[in-house]
């Protein structure tokens, strides 16, 4: 069974990676066409050395995307903890309204929040694209912490608070390590959503401050070259370097290790 | 001094060369912000005031703005290179609003037929010729669509008055449509990869197609004609910085400016026929933007609010139909 | 949003606000929008199921075959596709779906006589762009609840003379329903008015409410409209979940 | 020193009401225990006293002080959960400091505290195990340090030894008694071991149905239970039913004597008998003022320290016999004995 | 009708080993009770046996069939475990029921049947609840009712009544006795509980430090305890230590006789003699052949059918007297008295 799992498993990789394959192959193909066979270059990279929008919008995305990470996450298990631990007049009322921003297209939520923003007057700039990207971010924080949250024991809680812990200090010591993998997972996707977000970057965005996906939208139009494939695969490179030192330090989940 | 250009991506306002060039000759650094669509544009223009200073508007919308108060009038005069504008652009209906230019005319182009090369054709009816099942790729617009349709049907692409029959030829066409291409990229990735042989296509883009991606294509107006459009570059009502822009609209209309674009990077047709005429006889953008074309084209016009949303509609249960 | 969609036109300073209700009757006013909803629906229905046919099993092999630093990654592993651009993803996976393709070539060096196989724009291809997409949020989901099975729970089952697809079936499967339901919505939600992989995938059949209710936007300028579309598949989804949760607690675990 | 008092209180989970109006008072510094069936409601009382659980009625006092909307962890009680409740992602250090901590004692004084407990609950040397690598029996003794470490005001103890072989029971037990008495901690305990209850508590409490049903000194409760449950439920007992006549109750096969207050000739009643308390009579042996009563063995039971000899009731009953084994036992089944015992442990129940 | 043969197992955690080269045979059709400390791999090795882990090294037989690689599902074991582990999403119906549907019984026949253990294990009406819906003792019945429902070869309990009432223990205990007997399965009972242990089974086997020190029939494990540790363990043990002479154990205070057989004089020997077998000696009481022993006592634990007296040993210790309280014990603490032993019950201990 162990071994079978194990192949499902890599099999399933093999699925999503293989478009990234792709991706990166054809960051070195001549043709930006994606022409097949490919002729190999290294052109797309020394194209993407000179491009300074493009790495400035590749900038300015990383920045963007570990501030949402990190603010939804926060916000959004809090949101979360409220939702599953009290009960309260309105709770599933709440829950419901969490689905509309995944539902709507964000198209319309963009348009929607550049037309509220011009009307509150908190105008548009990076502080407006923040905002916009951690209400994106958040309902998927909140569903993915949430369901976590769903198997946790409530006893432990209650048994900190019999040593003496305020619900807070519960939350931190007891429910919040337990909750870590769920929490982790919860910020790498609100990371994914704000890095891959365009609308609301582009709508929200002052001319001249540009992200990643802000720079590929515009130019479908005309056709991307793949510098877009060569800077996507040095960001999966380094991420994917990360990743394993980050997996190497730490602990990641560990509490729920067996064997 | 800096000004702000609305427009879309790559399309020669924001050439590298171009931008260093203006601001050598006058000082004046260029930004540009990027629109993705027209009612884009509208509603960029619309929720930030101030922060534009040149747009490029397709004249069909000219009025619309006009008449929402966005863009200011352009005297041409003050605009030393707009003498040499073709007659027909320079004061083209579309631009015209209680009399006054909204606008510098500034490129023109075809929204015509693009085929493999090889194939003949002089038609549009080649669109349902069962010869070419499965071969086919629609533009991805209601007003293009719809007017292939009306010429097809012998009606005013631009107010058609038998939509019931357009409907009719485009639902027609459901056996040889492959795809609806939304972008120049994907059109030509599809192409490339022979996804499709006959389509409509964009004539700027056609020599773009050509000229940096050697793809077999052939650029055809077929009898009944094509559709055709102009784009103007206009000064917001809220700009700041008009001065700066009016020689920014200049310089986009400079046949040196337009000689660089149009043989570097392809561009579509100059208004400016002194610019047209710099070109070499046999260059690929002549060659294809022929002067003689201009009498068979149907140039897009502004539309009512309700005639674009029958547009729409139409197009809609079309794409439904071909879904189905 | 929701005051857009009872206006008769787009919001443009200078122009009267009208109000209506027009705009919810579209889809009496629009037949063939019941076509394009039920495709919508088709879509969304195909590719939360494969999800989940995909995902939960990996996500139980993820937590009950591994274990600790390679469990970590490939965790991460699963994430990463994520970060990529979507719209490259899309367009990386026309090159892997269509004739003379990396799938067709595959096929040919494997079964040389094979006939060519092009996949793209065809509704199969839309799913699998999809499903790619999506998928990583259901093995996430999964995961969570999965880690949570106690091995105890498990291995009294198999005491009790239970095999691999009795203890899946009746142990995992409903321990894993909180995790199978959070990754349900997080996928059926957005894929019911998904555009871009319909577009660019589905060729003329890739038509669905996502890049109906986008035209509105972009095209048509009709926000109203759109607005209205938006909120009436949104009321579609929600009466589906309302329903199918209905169905679904009955099997779930109560935590 | 303050004691807990809870004042009708009463809890239901949907139609079940497990609680009825429960009121009682465990004594400032006294140790009782509490007894009953399972489900009667043991665990429940316990939560609504820690503040775990609302009642749905009644109150809970702690020194007088009304605490029932208090907040649980300003309670300041020391829980011994039945399920343990260990804090998974915890060390046993971190696990035991972690009460510590929250009241402010950090650093060497903490560190010293919870190796002291630790050791009172021979678990040192696995401080820095985490509880999924702990037996049963360990965990639970994380759970008991945990608790006690804090030195809380009222300690409550849901079967805190259940997982524990004698011996460490009975060094635990002796440790909790120290510590209650040293303390004059207000525990309340629930125990399935009528041993433990008997041995610990200074009163004993027995739950059925929701209610208490009889609380009192162990020696008390256990000599003179009220009603036939409370007879039956703590310790065994073997039960006459008969009618009075003048002298004593009239059974099949005799009268019994009892020393106890007579109702009214001719009512029926119930008198119990405990099995240790009866012997056999040796032949011939003479009874003296005994009640007396010929029968036959049907079973032993041997229990190592004791042995339980089965015999026949006058109803076809069985009469348990408890007998020290002192010696190897003369008697086999099947023997025909008579069983003796004095009035004065004949006891007449209510009903 | 199988047994279960353990052969030289050994399972370690770490650096830590658990269970070290264990072998012993569980008779077919035997009910052997596993004791030892609370940590003394007492479920490790019932994991080992169920196939919920694999030992280290060893084999395991059933009926003689080497089991060791067989996958767990196919070994027909049924296991109550230490925790539980009720399946939390199923109601108490599905998850007794769930057995018999693997083996292929269903409908009616499964009805019934779940309906019969239920109402074994007294929980006829709580067949809907889910296992979070009830108390501790409840949801352990459950466990035992899943358990044996299925009819398995071999029976695992791990402290299978540990939560349970001692009525509700009794009688769980009679019935896991009938059901054993009836269908003579193997069954290997972990216990804390020595009475429990004494009185339930076939065989006792004392578990300690990863080996098996001692097993046997009740009887003789009780009353001829090998070591120490096995006389402490099981049943409680006053001990003397003391030199050997010609007539039997030289300790302070005096000689004690035995009448084991004596290993050579002047050597060091502990003899050890249960509390039970000790007796006050009446003022002028004859001790006859026996051992006697003048001391004082200490304190008198009351425990209900029993009490304990605590007596000053020879080197100061602790001794323990049981005393069957059939009538009220007339000593006090403080009091000189004498203790008298029969030579029959000093047991010599190895080592
Ligand atoms: N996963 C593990 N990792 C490390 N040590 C473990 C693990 N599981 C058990 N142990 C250790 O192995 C020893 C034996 O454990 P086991 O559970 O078999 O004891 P036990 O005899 O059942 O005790 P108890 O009566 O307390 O239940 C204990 O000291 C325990 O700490
Ligand atoms: N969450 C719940 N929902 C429904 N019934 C419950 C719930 N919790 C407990 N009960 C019921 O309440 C009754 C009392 O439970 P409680 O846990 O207090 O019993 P207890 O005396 O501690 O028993 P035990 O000795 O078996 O632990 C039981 O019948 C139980 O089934
Ligand atoms: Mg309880
Ligand atoms: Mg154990």
């Amino acid at each position: 069974m162990i071994a079978l799992g194990r192949t499902f498993l890599a099999a399933t990789l093999v699925f999503l990676y293989l478009p990234i394959a792709v991706m990166v192959a054809m960051a070195f193909n001549a043709s930006p066409l994606y022409t097949l066979p490919i002729e190999p270059t290294f052109h797309w990279f020394g194209v993407l050395a000179e491009n300074g929008p493009l790495l400035s919008a590749t900038y300015n995305s990383l920045m963007i995307a570990l501030a949402t990470s990190v603010i939804a996450t926060a916000v959004g298990t809090l949101a979360s903890l409220a939702l599953n631990r009290r009960t309260f007049r309105g709770q599933s009322l709440l829950k419901v309204l969490l689905l509309p921003p995944i539902a709507i297209p964000w198209l319309i939520t963009g348009t929607a929040m550049l037309v509220f923003f011009f009307w509150t007057g908190i105008g548009r700039g990076l502080h407006a694209m923040l905002i916009g990207h951690v209400a994106l971010a958040i309902p998927y924080v909140v569903l993915i912490v949430g369901t976590g949250m769903q198997t946790l024991r409530a006893d432990l809680e209650e048994a900190a608070m019999s040593l003496g812990s305020t619900p807070i200090h519960a939350f931190f010591a007891v429910t919040l390590p337990l909750l870590a993998p769920s929490i982790i997972a919860a910020l790498l996707f609100a990371f994914a959503v704000s890095l891959d977000q365009f609308v609301v970057s582009y709508f929200l965005a002052t001319p001249g401050v540009s992200t990643l996906p802000v720079e590929i939208y515009t130019s479908i139009r005309k056709g991307f070259t793949p510098e877009i494939n060569a800077i996507s695969a040095i960001f999966l490179g380094v991420s994917a370097v990360l990743v394993l030192i980050f997996a190497q330090l730490s602990n990641l989940g560990g509490s729920r290790d067996r064997r | 001094k800096e000004i702000t250009v609305l427009n879309w991506k790559g399309y020669g306002t924001d050439e590298a060369f171009a931008l260093k060039a203006f601001a050598e000759q006058t000082g004046i650094t260029v930004k540009h912000d990027y629109f993705n669509s027209e009612p884009e544009m509208l509603t960029k223009l619309r929720t930030n005031p101030g922060a534009y200073d040149v747009v490029l508007i397709n004249s069909a919308r000219t009025q619309q703005a006009q008449a929402e108060g966005l863009i200011d009038p352009v005297d041409l005069a003050t605009i030393a290179n707009a003498k040499d504008l073709a007659p027909a652009l320079k004061d083209h209906a579309n631009l015209k609003a209680d009399g006054k230019t909204y606008g510098l005319a500034w490129l023109w182009g075809m929204n015509s037929l693009a085929v493999r090369q090889g194939i003949s054709a002089d038609s549009w009816t080649i669109f349902s010729d069962p010869k070419y099942a499965g071969k086919l790729a629609l533009f991805d617009d209601a007003v293009t669509s719809v007017g292939i349709g009306a010429l097809l049907t012998g009606q005013d692409a631009n107010d058609p008055k038998d939509l019931a029959k357009i409907t009719e030829v485009l639902k027609a066409m459901k056996p040889n449509v492959k795809l609806m291409w939304s972008s120049e990229d994907e059109w030509n990735k599809a192409f490339a990869a022979n996804s499709f042989d006959i389509s409509v296509y964009w004539s700027g883009a056609a020599v773009r197609s050509i000229r940096q991606h050697k793809l077999p294509v052939e650029f055809i107006v077929p009898k009944e004609g094509a559709i055709g459009w102009l784009d103007s570059l206009a000064v917001p009502t809220s700009s700041t910085k008009k001065e700066d822009a009016l020689k920014f609209l200049n310089y986009m209309i400079d046949p040196t400016f337009y000689l660089t674009w149009a043989k570097e990077a392809g561009a579509p047709a100059s208004a400016n026929e002194g610019a047209m005429n710099k070109l070499p006889a046999d260059d690929l953008n002549r060659q294809i933007h022929k002067a003689d074309y201009l009498p068979k084209l149907t140039f897009m016009a502004a539309l009512p609010d309700d005639r674009r949303q029958a547009f729409n509609d139409l197009w809609e249960e079309v794409k439904a139909f071909y879904a189905k | 949003m929701l005051f857009f969609s009872f206006l008769k036109s787009s919001p443009v300073p200078g122009r009267a606000l009208v109000y209506t209700v027009d705009n919810y009757l579209a889809f009496i006013k629009r037949p063939y929008l019941f076509n394009v909803a039920w495709t919508s629906i088709q879509i969304g229905l195909w590719t939360t199921g494969l999800c989940a046919l995909i995902g939960l099993p990996a996500a139980i092999a993820l937590a009950r075959a591994t274990a600790g630093r390679s469990r970590h990654i490939l965790f991460l592993l699963i994430i990463l596709p994520f970060w990529t651009n979507g719209l490259v993803r899309v367009f990386s996976w026309t090159m892997v779906l269509r004739e003379g393709g990396i799938l067709d070539y595959a096929l040919h060096w494997i079964v040389p006589a094979a006939p060519s196989v092009s996949l793209l724009y065809s509704f199969p291809a839309i799913i699998i762009g999809l499903v790619h997409a999506y998928l990583p949020y259901m093995i996430l989901t999964c995961y969570l609840s999965a880690t949570a099975i106690e091995d105890s729970t498990i291995e009294a089952a198999r005491s009790l003379g239970a095999r691999t697809p009795v203890v899946f079936w009746k142990i995992l499967l409903p321990l894993c329903m909180p995790g199978l339901i959070s990754g349900s919505i997080l996928i059926f939600v957005p894929v019911i008015g998904s555009f871009m992989e319909p577009r660019i995938l589905g060729g003329r059949i890739g038509v669905t409410m996502g890049t109906v209710i986008e035209d509105q936007f972009t095209a048509a300028f009709n926000w109203p409209l759109g607005a209205a579309l938006s909120f009436t598949m949104l009321a579609v989804v929600l009466a589906i979940f309302a329903v199918s949760s209905r169905v679904l607690s009955g099997r779930a675990a109560t935590p | 020193m303050i004691g807990v008092e809870v004042a009708s209180i009463s809890k239901g989970y949907g139609s079940l009401r497990v609680l009825d109006k429960v009121s009682t008072a465990f004594k400032a510094g006294e140790f009782t225990s509490l007894l009953g069936p399972s489900g009667s409601g043991k665990t429940t009382l316990l939560r609504i006293i820690g503040g775990f659980v609302d009642p749905d009625e009644g109150r809970i006092l702690f020194g007088g002080e009304d605490v029932t909307g208090v907040a649980l962890w300003q309670r300041k009680v020391g829980m011994v959960f039945q399920s343990y409740a260990l804090f998974p992602h915890m060390s046993v250090f971190d696990n035991v400091i972690f009460g510590l901590n929250r009241q402010g004692i950090r650093g060497e004084a903490a560190r010293k505290e919870v190796a002291r407990v630790l050791e009172m609950v021979h678990l040192t040397g696995f401080e820095q195990r985490k509880p999924k690598q702990l037996s049963g029996g360990q965990q639970q003794r994380v759970a008991l340090a945990r608790a006690i470490v804090t030195k809380p005001r009222v300690l409550l103890l849901d079967e805190p030894l259940s997982a524990l072989d004698r011996r460490l029971r009975q060094d635990m037990q002796i440790e909790l008694r120290r510590i209650q008495r040293e303390s004059g901690l207000t525990t309340i305990f629930v125990t399935h071991d009528q041993e433990e209850a008997l041995t610990l508590s200074d009163t004993v409490a027995i739950l059925d149905g929701g209610r208490i049903v009889q609380e009192g000194a162990p020696l008390d409760i256990y000599e003179r239970p009220r009603t036939r449950f409370a007879a039956s439920f703590l310790g065994d007992a073997n039960f006459f039913e008969g009618k009075m006549t003048g002298d004593g109750i009239a059974i099949d096969g005799g009268v019994i004597h009892t020393s106890d207050g007579l109702p009214g000739s001719g009512s029926k009643v119930t008198a119990a008998v405990r099995p240790e308390k009866m012997r056999l009579l040796a032949p011939g042996e003479n009874p003296g003022g005994d009640n007396v009563f010929a029968t036959r063995i049907r079973e032993i039971i041997y229990a190592g320290a004791v042995s339980t000899f089965i015999a026949e009731g006058p109803d076809g009953s069985d009469i348990k016999v408890l007998s020290q084994n002192r010696e190897v036992s003369a008697v086999s089944p099947g023997q025909a004995i008579t069983l003796a015992w004095s009035p004065a442990n004949t006891v007449l129940l209510q009903a």
